[in-house]
């Protein structure tokens, strides 16, 4: 199979040991080697990421924060190293810049809340484009119909790019407090220019949000660089575990915003008439934290930056540009999306056959793609595809073999639908 | 590649999949819902005409969604054509549990013709996430008799 | 040590047999045996819950009710059964009437959202108790100050029991919509009356929720002889792993309440205008869900159930009589609570001895106990010890010997302080 | 039983702990702050009077706490007594780094003899828990310098 030298040079992409290290890779699944296409919707664990849950649980578990014992303390240094990573990961200036959440959804609607409720005033506006997943558009509806914003819808090309164009028209009333936009898209894989869009928002007197839940995992993010107010990513995407989401915030809206969610953990000091809050993140971590699964996003983290981020984003790459030079010769397939700058994920169709009956087929060849709307209706609507589409997303561990025995199986699929 | 796959995707389901029988709006039905499967995308709207002595005259269906979900709205509207509605419904349950299962063993004498007729759609018990394909036609059918107007959803 | 048969006759429960199965049990910590006595902060983790979640990762992991493919029935098929396996758990009529939140705190937050901002009216009142946890006395403060509601406290007695004249006269002018209480004290260990507390709340026209965090770890719980209208628990304490609670959640109140978060797998159809909601419980469920956390909980609840819960529940009460018999012998010390009915959970002080230095002092011998004020700053005061005292919580694991133990190193801090 | 605690809990921080120094009100002090350990609910409160040349004439607490705390805070009243607020600051950074490491290797020359008084408190860099607790004082002292009326807090 592929690996070793490749034609871009990444020399040192060695997909058949990054393989080695996920266990279920060498599963068969009804007598068929797994094929997973499906790391979009979660992504795979490493072996790596499995022993650190386990060691954890086996030898340093503790509810942390509150415990003056030795086991809480070292747990409580696992939970903070496990912030310190994810500051790393995204250039954040301090550990306490980031939020731990349950995921990308949890943190959208954090933000919601914290800054919509908290420091957006009805009347005001927020931005949001064609191409979000339901998580970074339904909270905003929400905050639409209780807080009184009004929610503006950025286009997009008919490439899938974002239409910077409509972009600035939407701001130039002044009214928008805040643009909420992907950072990549999860259907068409298209990547948004985030410095751009977050210095016509600023210069709009808007903040900015990203929701970076695929970006994250296939390119490295910089929030400084960027200027981002606020990126959001995913564990399990991350080939982490579930349960966790990450939330950056500037310092300042930290300290600004009113916290969410209310218990232990969050306050400074509580009477029954009055509570004061602790200082930011812990604001806005009420409870027991995810501790199990920020060490295990710990571990994910080191083992993505091991194999290196931009060692990553050019092996996607080269699938993707395998992919685009491979599968329109299926005859029949339509692929969505054509931005110029796009990541390793990309929805498709097959005439006269459903997207949810291409899934059973391709499943049947041990090919595990996603069937339906993924979490997009509108974009759905928007590319004239309502009725669903099939999308397939590569991870660190897919192969161009895989790719092939992808189209092979379009075609038999034809075939059989004929 | 997928013969294994023709169990479930027997050539009547092909073609009712691809040829949906009584596919067209009923201007004069009595009785209407809608369907809906969030999950896949899958829409349907079913109008029925009931005769004075509430046996089914007419069915008929249009709507967008997978083969398995067309070809079973197409292979109902055909079944319950000439139906009571007590039957009708019998035959809703009868298929959910066909569909969930793959065998009928509590079927209900005097309505074998028909489980026959639909016994193509027995394979999509090995499908899990493709049983609702198969059932949503019988939610709907369930919705436009009981509850005139309000939406089927089969999640 | 003791096991096998005991004075009350529980002869099967061998807790030797049962620490072989926690990893953590047999570590050491600066030379000295784990003493574990802060189960009730969050429980260690049995071999059966890190296997479960090990297999998941390595043979069946992929996100849930987004895809057609075996993987995800498989995941999905997986993450239904744990909310099948909560509703027998708790006696709950359906697994639908089981929502999968973060931890008990998320869950409060989602009734105090969704119940409390959806349903109740500005006007109307809640009411708590003097004994509640943070997680419990916050969201109703948030819930206060944002929406209107008034916040009544319902007073313990100096036993540290509810005091149900006091809940009578706060329930007696009808304006109270829902009734908040813990079902087990995390401090003081008094177990509340929930049934007879139900049907206060119902004959005075209100809603009750039990915070069952304590409280479903150390007795059965049944929802329905109860009467609640919300009960909800968290997996860590119930040695499960983090990252995920459970809310009960009566079928027609989930039909009528707003859903809280937005995000994916929440909706039913979504347009920029407006969207429409899954049906419940899916309606609360806002985008990837704590999956391999719910095959954990699923495989705790199989472990505590197959020991048994009422076996469990006298093993805690005989270490309770146990420790009462033995502890009030050290000199100087004060236990707090003394409800009839109580679990396997007190907070203590050794007079000359601020509970932060008594706790290193017992970490030194091995021993983990909190020292604080257990997120629950208003029952300290109350108690007259807001300085914080130090709490010993018992698991299924602990020994009659590590209390003795416990009671030989108290004895010894109270010559070292002295 | 406790006999390697002794490093942490040497005589003079039990002697200090319970018997605290300058525990009292200052009725004319010039500074004022509060300073607030919210997991452990230490709380204290600090005054300071300081002369025109901006040396600090006197210094005192009350509060409550941790013996760890007491003690710091009752060393550093004496120690600060009669310093400028930069020494004062200056012994602030150092013994943060004594109490976050046990070592001060950049201690700064001049303070020698109050890094040495406050060397008793140097065992706490063992217990990662308990440091905040050391810290309390200071970052009290900070704020009252800095920031009059401003709660501190060491979380
Ligand atoms: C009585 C009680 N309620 C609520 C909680 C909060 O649980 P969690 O932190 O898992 O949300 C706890 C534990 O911390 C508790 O003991
Ligand atoms: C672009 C994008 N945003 C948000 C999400 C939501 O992530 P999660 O379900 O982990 O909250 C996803 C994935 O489902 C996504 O692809």
């Amino acid at each position: 199979m592929d690996g070793a030298v490749n034609p871009r040079g990444e020399a040192d992409f060695d997909v058949e040991r990054i393989r080695a290290d996920f266990p279920i890779l060498a599963t068969e699944h009804r007598g068929k080697k797994l094929v997973f296409l499906d790391s979009g919707a979660s992504a795979q664990k490493p072996r790596q990421v499995i022993d650190t849950m386990i060691r954890t649980m086996e030898t340093a578990y503790a509810n942390v924060h509150r415990g003056a014992y030795h086991l809480s303390e070292t747990a409580t240094a696992a939970y903070e190293a496990a912030r310190a990573a994810c500051a790393r990961f995204l250039n954040a200036p301090r550990p306490e810049d980031i939020i731990f959440t349950s995921n990308s959804t949890m943190a959208i609607n954090l933000v919601a809340h914290s800054y919509g409720r908290g420091i957006m005033k009805p009347g005001q506006a927020v931005v949001i484009s064609e191409m979000e997943h339901h998580a970074n558009l339904v909270p905003w509806q929400m905050l639409r119909d209780g807080h009184g914003t009004e929610l503006r819808v950025c286009r997009i090309t008919d490439a899938g790019e974002l239409d910077l164009n409509h972009l600035a028209e939407l701001l130039a009333d002044g009214k928008v407090g805040l643009v909420a936009v992907t950072h990549m898209s999860n259907v068409l894989g298209s990547v948004t220019p985030a410095t751009l869009i977050a210095r016509m928002a600023h210069e709009a007197g808007a903040k900015v949000l990203f929701d970076g839940s695929q970006a994250a995992v296939h390119r490295r993010v910089d929030v400084q660089a960027i200027d981002a107010d606020f990126y959001c990513f995913t564990g399990h995407k991350l080939y982490g575990p579930t349960g966790i989401g990450v939330l950056y915030a500037r310092a300042a809206l930290q300290k600004a915003m009113p916290p969410f969610l209310g218990g232990g953990d969050m306050i400074a000091s509580v009477t029954f008439e009055r509570t004061t809050w602790a200082e930011p993140p812990a604001k806005f971590e009420a409870g027991t934290p995810p501790i199990i699964e920020a060490v295990g996003l710990h571990a994910a983290i080191d083992y993505v930056e091991a194999i290196g981020l931009p060692a990553i984003e050019a092996h996607e790459r080269a699938l993707v540009d395998h992919a685009m030079a491979t599968l329109p010769h299926v005859e029949g397939l339509t692929i969505y999306g054509k931005a110029q700058d796009r990541g390793g994920v990309f929805a498709f169709a097959l005439d006269n056959a459903h997207a949810h009956d291409l899934s059973t087929l391709l499943d049947r060849a041990g090919i595990a793609v996603r069937a339906g709307r993924h979490c997009t209706e509108p974009l759905h609507e928007r590319l004239g595809a309502g009725a669903g589409t099939c999308r397939a997303s590569f991870g660190l561990y897919t192969t161009k073999a895989e790719i092939d025995y992808l189209a092979e199986a379009l075609a038999s699929a034809r075939r059989f639908f004929a | 590649m997928f013969d294994d796959l023709r169990d479930l995707y027997q050539e009547v389901i092909l073609d009712h999949g691809r040829k949906p029988r009584n596919f067209r709006r009923l201007e004069n039905g009595t009785h209407h819902a809608r369907g809906d499967n969030p999950l896949c995308g899958d829409k349907m709207e079913l109008w029925l005409a009931l005769n004075e002595d509430g046996t089914i005259a007419d069915a008929a269906f249009q709507g967008r969604g997978c083969a398995i979900s067309m070809a079973s709205a197409s292979l109902m509207t055909e079944t319950v054509k000439g139906k009571s509605v007590a039957d009708a419904h019998k035959l809703g349950e009868q298929f959910r549990e066909l569909a969930m299962t793959g065998t009928c063993p509590h079927c209900a004498a005097g309505l074998e013709d028909e489980m026959e007729r639909l016994a193509p759609l027995s394979g999509v018990h090995e499908f899990p996430s493709r049983v609702k394909c198969a059932t949503l036609a019988w939610h709907t059918l369930n919705s436009a008799l009981d509850n005139q107007g309000k939406e089927a959803s089969s999640e």
